[in-house]
């Protein structure tokens, strides 16, 4: 589904993303682990077009988007949501997913319809019960919880309906029960709409939980990959990642 | 009355006439030209303020040389009613100027849009201030075309056409606020449609809008150039009124006025450019009739608004309305 | 645009030196208050439009002084000092209020204090321009003449007086304890406010040292300038340019960008003295649209 | 220091009474005087910013010669009832402060005492209204000498730029001769009226005194503080003489700071307006031997007239007239006048009374010191033109020699001509 191909990009002299090759699954849910400032979301911005490639070559279902413009790559079907909720603060819910669905089909070209009586409104409605926002549908963005805050910006990616979906530490800054309530919430996402998706996450017990495929990333190369079983037992990984850190 | 339960296009033409309509009778139940002259100022200011609110309320994006747009609007309809063509157009020659006005002053929104929307924050309210201060220097160097700092001098003829004869002060009244009145009310279908909302989200956040697949910048400019073009109509109808066009009218000092007008409405509610519009002119009005320090006063009750109210007079009352 | 006669300015010594001191001593009153705006700029954020006005409030301040003391020493310091007090004044019941309001009410409510400012000298001081304060008596003597360049001794004084206040800034800036605050203060205010630091001080002091640059200039210029109502204005906007062409914020752009200014004011006046206005909007323009953040900015992050 | 002193305390006492005279202006009338059958006269004119004095010399003027003409009866009982109103210098509050005037406050003349792009605007209001009015301040030439800006109902009061170039060059070419001052330069404010002045001085310095050279021109801006560039000019281009129709405050600091480069040792100054109170007390030992045009001097004309018309001002508002003084008695005396004459108020019969009217003036110095409405482009003309040189006292200029009218009319009509006006 993704093909990332030697892909490497540094900042100034130093290399932030480091020869990584990957290869995602169609209809697989994958997760990208690695210590802090290791590269993760680095590897999502190039992705998703929103720094340039130094190196290598990006590709999804075999169509190469290397060097795309982040908007041409989003149509191609990559989508993302943000570890710093980025959503917009003055809409609703409602209207939040409303517009997402637009932006994507061309539609905020449109002067001559009602944004409020758009037909778009059954859509909507069913992404904002899939993210499980069906109760503060009619929120203002600002006045939401942090987790529904979460979930909108998930529902935001989801309203590209995209092939493939990047999840940018989506339980960050909750407390345990939300958090696998999210966990919940992602898993039964993934088996409804048949997406791949990668995240990146720092509890480990998530991670072993859901993924099916696991990537270790490290000063910005992935030194381990394999499924949760393969990854406990790297002896590559207990040492540099795990190593002493597991309580 | 159904016409009024949904919120739509119709309603708003409805009611947009329905105003015209209750203008046009207070025109004769209160025959004070001097109040009328206030209502169609306010009308022209107003339509001016909702332009740059495009800009502020809707896009986030603090423009500092609108002026530049109504002075194009101005001048260019009195350089052409000023010209030749009148002769042979005689009664088209208004509406010509009009449309002209508009496409002109979008035109130089284009080119000054094109540039200054890569910009953000100060620097894009400095490169536009730049571009008017240009534009400011270039009408007063051409004096031979513009006038220079005396502005376009000797008037110029306004032939009647379809019946009306802007001379007399009930046609200019009443053609002034029935074409404000369309523009707002096309301006607010702009506002509600998609494309409106694609202004709110960019203004909510502008970088999201490109992980939607979505060009920000070409919808940023459309919306400059729509901006720029009514404050080129609103420049226009001035024009209209006062015979003439000024260079003042490109000084940095007119791209404050609608700044005032939109804090003193407010810039989160759709009429209150025009609220604000009004309020300003009152103002001027008692002001200027009572002490000779204007700007004391204004200044005074700027601060209040920036200070106290926090927001718009409009903004403020609904949000009050909204309480209860 | 008359290219020749720039051509033979340059190679005239007489005419080279004339113009190049002109242009330095511009360049130099321009620096005094741009340095002031930029600095606020850069260290609270807020663009000062009423930077201009507490220039205004300099030169009436010091005639004030001059008219009562006769000295025109006192009347430099007192008046600037004066006008530091003021912006001190200012910023702690006004702009204090509106370090993390939206730009546009920043614009506003620095606006509605120019306005208050300009006809609150007309009640006190009268509507009438004021004479200037006069040079002092040292510098009334015949100019000098340098490779038959002619050079007012008192031109000599205040590029140098510039100068020093300019090294003087350089070294608060870069030397001392404040001046590290102050960046520190401009880079991560909540850090210093973490390390228990007093960060309305600071800003009080920069907004004072800001004010108190913007009343020197205001208070030089009266001594040959005449003192008006909104006599700020037209700095305020060259102030902008300088600013912007500088780099929002960097103390050693703004003068890097007075300097030009200055020298496109003066060798403009001799190539093309009919668009030396236009030309610093063009300056102004070109630099927003190929270097946004100034010759000396940093980039955003 | 005691000169400083001086200036300081004239300066609270010119603004305390200006100011409240003002104030009791806006702020509203006895209500006896707002009668209905008043004779209301509408004033647009700058009363804020940094031009304010021109509003209140303006009513300063007015006032004076108004409460003459109540208390001395009105025309028929009925008195003058003024309505000033400040446009803030902008064309278009001054166009709608006139609309307003006309409309609803129902005047039957105004005296527009706006400044030249402004007065432009009023023209455009009240040619379209055909109300009556007297334009008091605007110098520029064509508000009434080019046919197609000239309405029927619009008189000018005010000096007119065309008459002062005139009147400059013919003073200017004597030196010319007497002197030597061969090379020129000229230093003007970068707006219509400063290139105006600027170009027709030279025009009609060339016709007396073919062979002069213009060596360059500097176009400051207005209000500009810092005058540096331009007075590096003039040290570059080392001119004889120097032709500048700045004025107030920044003819001001153009001196000030020109005396520092001794600018005025080796280049004579002819500075048109210079010869004002405020302007020349105002400059820091004002230099011997500036040549200034008389724009109003107590010393000039030299008359009982106008020394009385200096000492009554004097002593009701504590300061000297000013220029905009001046124009604004006569445009008010010609209109009592034509009041009177009439009896009535009708805009078309005042017209007439006023059209190609000589009357009696201190500022006249046509037959038996009087000055005229010019018939064809009802423009007034024969009023006192001179040009001296300052000395740093009171009265400020001495050696006043004064313009010939009969050269002047002549040189305006050729100019005229040429311009494809007549």
């Amino acid at each position: 589904m993704l093909k990332i191909d030697k892909l490497s990009k540094s900042f100034g002299g130093i290399l932030a993303t480091d020869n990584v090759s990957l290869e995602l699954k169609p209809n697989s849910i994958n997760a990208l682990i690695g210590p802090n400032g290791a590269g993760k979301t680095t590897l999502f911005n190039l992705i998703t077009g929103k720094i340039d490639i130094d190196e290598g070559q990006i590709f999804i279902d075999n169509t190469n988007i290397t060097n795309l413009k982040e908007s041409e790559i989003t149509h191609l079907g990559i989508a993302r949501a943000f570890q710093i909720t980025n959503i917009f603060s003055t809409l609703s819910v409602q209207d939040s997913i409303k517009v997402a669905l637009l932006a994507k089909q061309h539609g905020l070209n449109n002067m001559w319809n009602r944004f409020k009586a758009h037909s778009i409104n059954k859509e909507a409605e069913s992404i904002a019960k899939l993210s499980g926002l069906t109760k503060s549908y009619n929120t203002i963005s600002s006045a939401l919880s942090h987790g529904d805050q979460k979930l909108l910006d998930i529902a935001l990616a989801l309203a590209l309906k995209p092939k493939v979906l990047l999840l940018d530490e989506p339980t960050a800054g909750m407390g345990p029960e939300e958090r696998w309530k999210m966990i919940d919430r992602i898993q039964k996402l993934w088996k409804k709409t048949k997406m791949t998706v990668l995240f990146i996450e720092h509890d480990m017990d998530i991670v072993f939980d859901i993924a099916q495929n696991i990537y270790v990333l490290q000063q910005g190369a992935i030194i381990a990959e394999g499924t949760p079983k393969e990854i406990k037992s790297n002896k590559k990984v207990i040492k540099a990642y795990l190593g002493g850190g597991k309580k | 009355m159904n016409l009024l339960k949904k919120d739509n296009f119709q309603r708003d033409v409805f009611l947009g006439l329905l105003v015209w309509f209750m203008l046009i009778i207070f025109y004769y139940i209160l025959p004070d030209p001097g109040i009328h002259d206030i209502i169609q100022k306010v009308f022209i200011l107003g339509l001016f303020a909702m332009s740059l609110n495009i800009l502020i309320g809707y896009l986030g994006l603090i423009a500092f040389g609108h002026a530049a747009f109504f002075a194009s609007g101005a001048y260019t309809l009195g350089l052409f009613l000023q010209s030749d063509f009148v002769l042979n157009l005689a009664g088209f020659s208004i509406p010509v100027a009009i449309v002209l006005a508009v496409l002109v002053s979008s035109i130089l929104a284009t080119l000054i849009g094109v540039i200054c929307i890569r910009l953000k924050d100060i620097y894009f309210s400095f490169l536009t201030l730049a571009f008017q201060m240009l534009i400011y220097s270039i009408i007063l160097a051409l004096v031979n075309i513009t006038g220079g700092d005396q502005g376009l001098m000797g008037g110029f003829p306004k032939p009647p056409f379809l019946g009306i004869d802007l001379g007399k002060p009930f046609d200019f009244y009443a053609f002034t606020i029935f074409i404000s009145i369309i523009t707002i009310v096309l301006l607010r279908q702009l506002i509600e449609s998609p494309f409106g909302y694609g202004l709110r989200m960019i203004r909510d956040n502008s970088e999201r809008p490109a992980a939607l697949g979505f060009n920000n910048q070409k919808h940023k400019l459309i919306a400059f150039i729509i901006a720029g073009s009514i404050a080129g109509l609103a420049g226009s109808l001035q024009a209209l009124l006062d015979v003439g066009a000024y260079p003042e009218w490109a000084f940095w000092s007119k791209s404050a006025e609608p700044l005032f007008m939109i804090l003193l409405g407010g810039m989160h509610s759709f009429l209150g450019p025009l609220m604000g519009a009004l309020i300003f002119e009152i103002l001027n009005d008692f002001v200027t009739a009572n002490t000779r320090y204007y700007g004391l006063v204004l200044g005074l009750v700027i601060l209040c608004f920036v200070l106290g109210l926090k927001k718009g007079l409009l903004d403020w009352l609904l949000i009050k309305l909204n309480r209860k | 645009m008359e290219i020749f006669a720039l051509f033979d300015c340059i190679i005239s010594p007489a005419c080279l030196l004339s113009q190049a001191t002109g242009g330095l001593k511009i360049g130099m009153l321009l620096f005094l208050v741009a340095s002031g705006l930029t600095l606020v700029f850069g260290v609270l954020g807020v663009i000062n439009f009423a930077h201009g006005a507490l220039y205004m409030l300099g030169a009436y301040f010091s005639w004030q002084v001059m008219t009562l003391t006769g000295h025109f020493g006192l009347s430099v310091i007192l008046g600037s000092l004066g006008v530091g007090i003021f912006g001190l004044l200012f910023e702690r019941t006004l702009i204090s209020r509106i370090y993390n309001a939206e730009l546009l009410v920043q614009i506003l409510l620095c606006y509605s204090v120019v306005l208050i400012l300009d006809d609150l000298v007309m009640i006190i001081w009268g509507d009438e321009f004021l004479s200037s304060v006069g040079v002092p008596e040292v510098f009334q003597v015949p100019p000098l003449f340098i490779f038959d360049a002619i050079i007012p001794p008192f031109h000599l004084a205040i590029i140098g007086m510039s100068f020093i206040v300019g090294i003087i800034l350089w070294f608060i800036m870069t030397k001392t304890r404040f001046g590290r605050l102050v960046r520190a203060a401009a880079v991560n205010p909540k850090m210093l406010e973490a390390l228990g630091i007093n960060i309305n001080f600071i800003r009080a002091g920069v907004f004072m040292l800001g004010s108190f640059l913007a009343g020197l200039g205001g208070a030089l210029a009266a001594s040959v300038g005449s003192v008006v109502s909104g006599m700020g204005n037209s700095i305020i906007i060259e102030s902008f340019i300088v600013t912007v062409i500088g780099g929002m914020g960097s103390i050693s752009g703004a003068f890097l960008a007075s300097l030009i200014i200055g020298m496109a004011r003066s060798f403009g006046a001799v190539a093309m003295p009919l668009f030396t206005d236009g030309l610093m909007f063009l300056i102004m323009v070109l630099v927003l649209v190929i270097r946004p953040q100034g010759l000396m900015g940093n980039k955003k992050k | 220091m005691k000169k400083l002193n001086k200036y300081s305390r004239r300066d609270i006492l010119k603004t305390s009474a200006s100011t409240a005279s003002v104030f009791a202006l806006s702020t509203g009338f006895p209500t006896i005087l707002k009668a209905e059958n008043n004779i209301k006269i509408g004033v647009p004119t700058i009363l804020s910013g940094r031009v304010a004095q021109l509003g209140i010399s303006v009513s300063n003027a007015l006032n004076m010669a108004v409460d003459n003409f109540n208390k001395s009866g009105g025309l028929d009982g009925r008195n003058i009832e003024l309505i000033i109103r400040d446009s803030r210098a902008k064309p278009d509050e001054a166009a709608r402060v006139c609309r307003n005037f006309i409309n609803s406050d129902k005047v039957d003349a105004i005296i527009n005492a706006e400044a030249s792009g402004a007065s432009f605007a009023v023209q455009e209001v009240i040619r379209e209204s055909g109300t009556l009015c007297l334009h008091t301040v605007s110098e520029t030439t064509s508000l009434t000498a080019d046919p197609s800006i000239r309405t029927w109902n619009a008189f000018r009061f005010s000096r007119q730029g065309i008459h002062d170039a005139v009147g400059s060059a013919e003073y200017a070419a004597k030196l010319v001769k007497e002197k030597g001052l061969k090379k020129w330069m000229s230093i003007g404010p970068d707006y219509a009226y400063g290139r105006d002045s600027t170009k027709t001085f030279f025009d009609m310095l060339q016709k007396f005194a073919p062979g002069v050279e213009i060596v360059g021109q500097g176009w400051p801006k207005l209000f500009q503080p810092d005058y540096t560039e331009v007075i590096t000019q003039i040290v570059r281009e080392k001119p004889d003489a120097i032709y500048s129709c700045l004025w107030g405050g920044d003819l001001v600091s153009f001196v000030n700071q020109a005396i520092l480069y001794d600018t005025f040792k080796n280049s004579e100054l002819f500075a048109i307006n210079l010869a004002d109170y405020t302007t020349m007390s105002a400059i820091k030992n004002l230099p011997k031997g500036l040549h200034s045009a008389t724009r109003y001097v107590a010393a000039w004309p030299n008359t009982q007239d106008n020394r009385d018309y200096d000492k009554a001002y004097t002593d009701l508002y504590g300061d000297h007239p000013t220029n905009w003084s001046w124009e604004t008695s006569i445009a008010i005396d010609y209109l009592i006048n034509a009041l009177k004459e009439t009896g009535s108020t009708d805009n078309k019969k005042l017209a007439e009374a006023l059209k190609g009217k000589t009357r009696k003036s201190f500022m006249g110095v046509g037959e038996g010191n009087s000055v005229t409405i010019r018939n064809n482009d009802q423009t007034l003309v024969d009023y006192s033109i001179g040009w001296g040189t300052t000395i740093p006292n009171d009265p400020f200029v001495k050696d006043i020699q004064s313009v010939d009218w009969n050269t002047i009319k002549e040189l305006e009509k050729e100019w005229l001509i040429n311009k494809g006006w007549l």
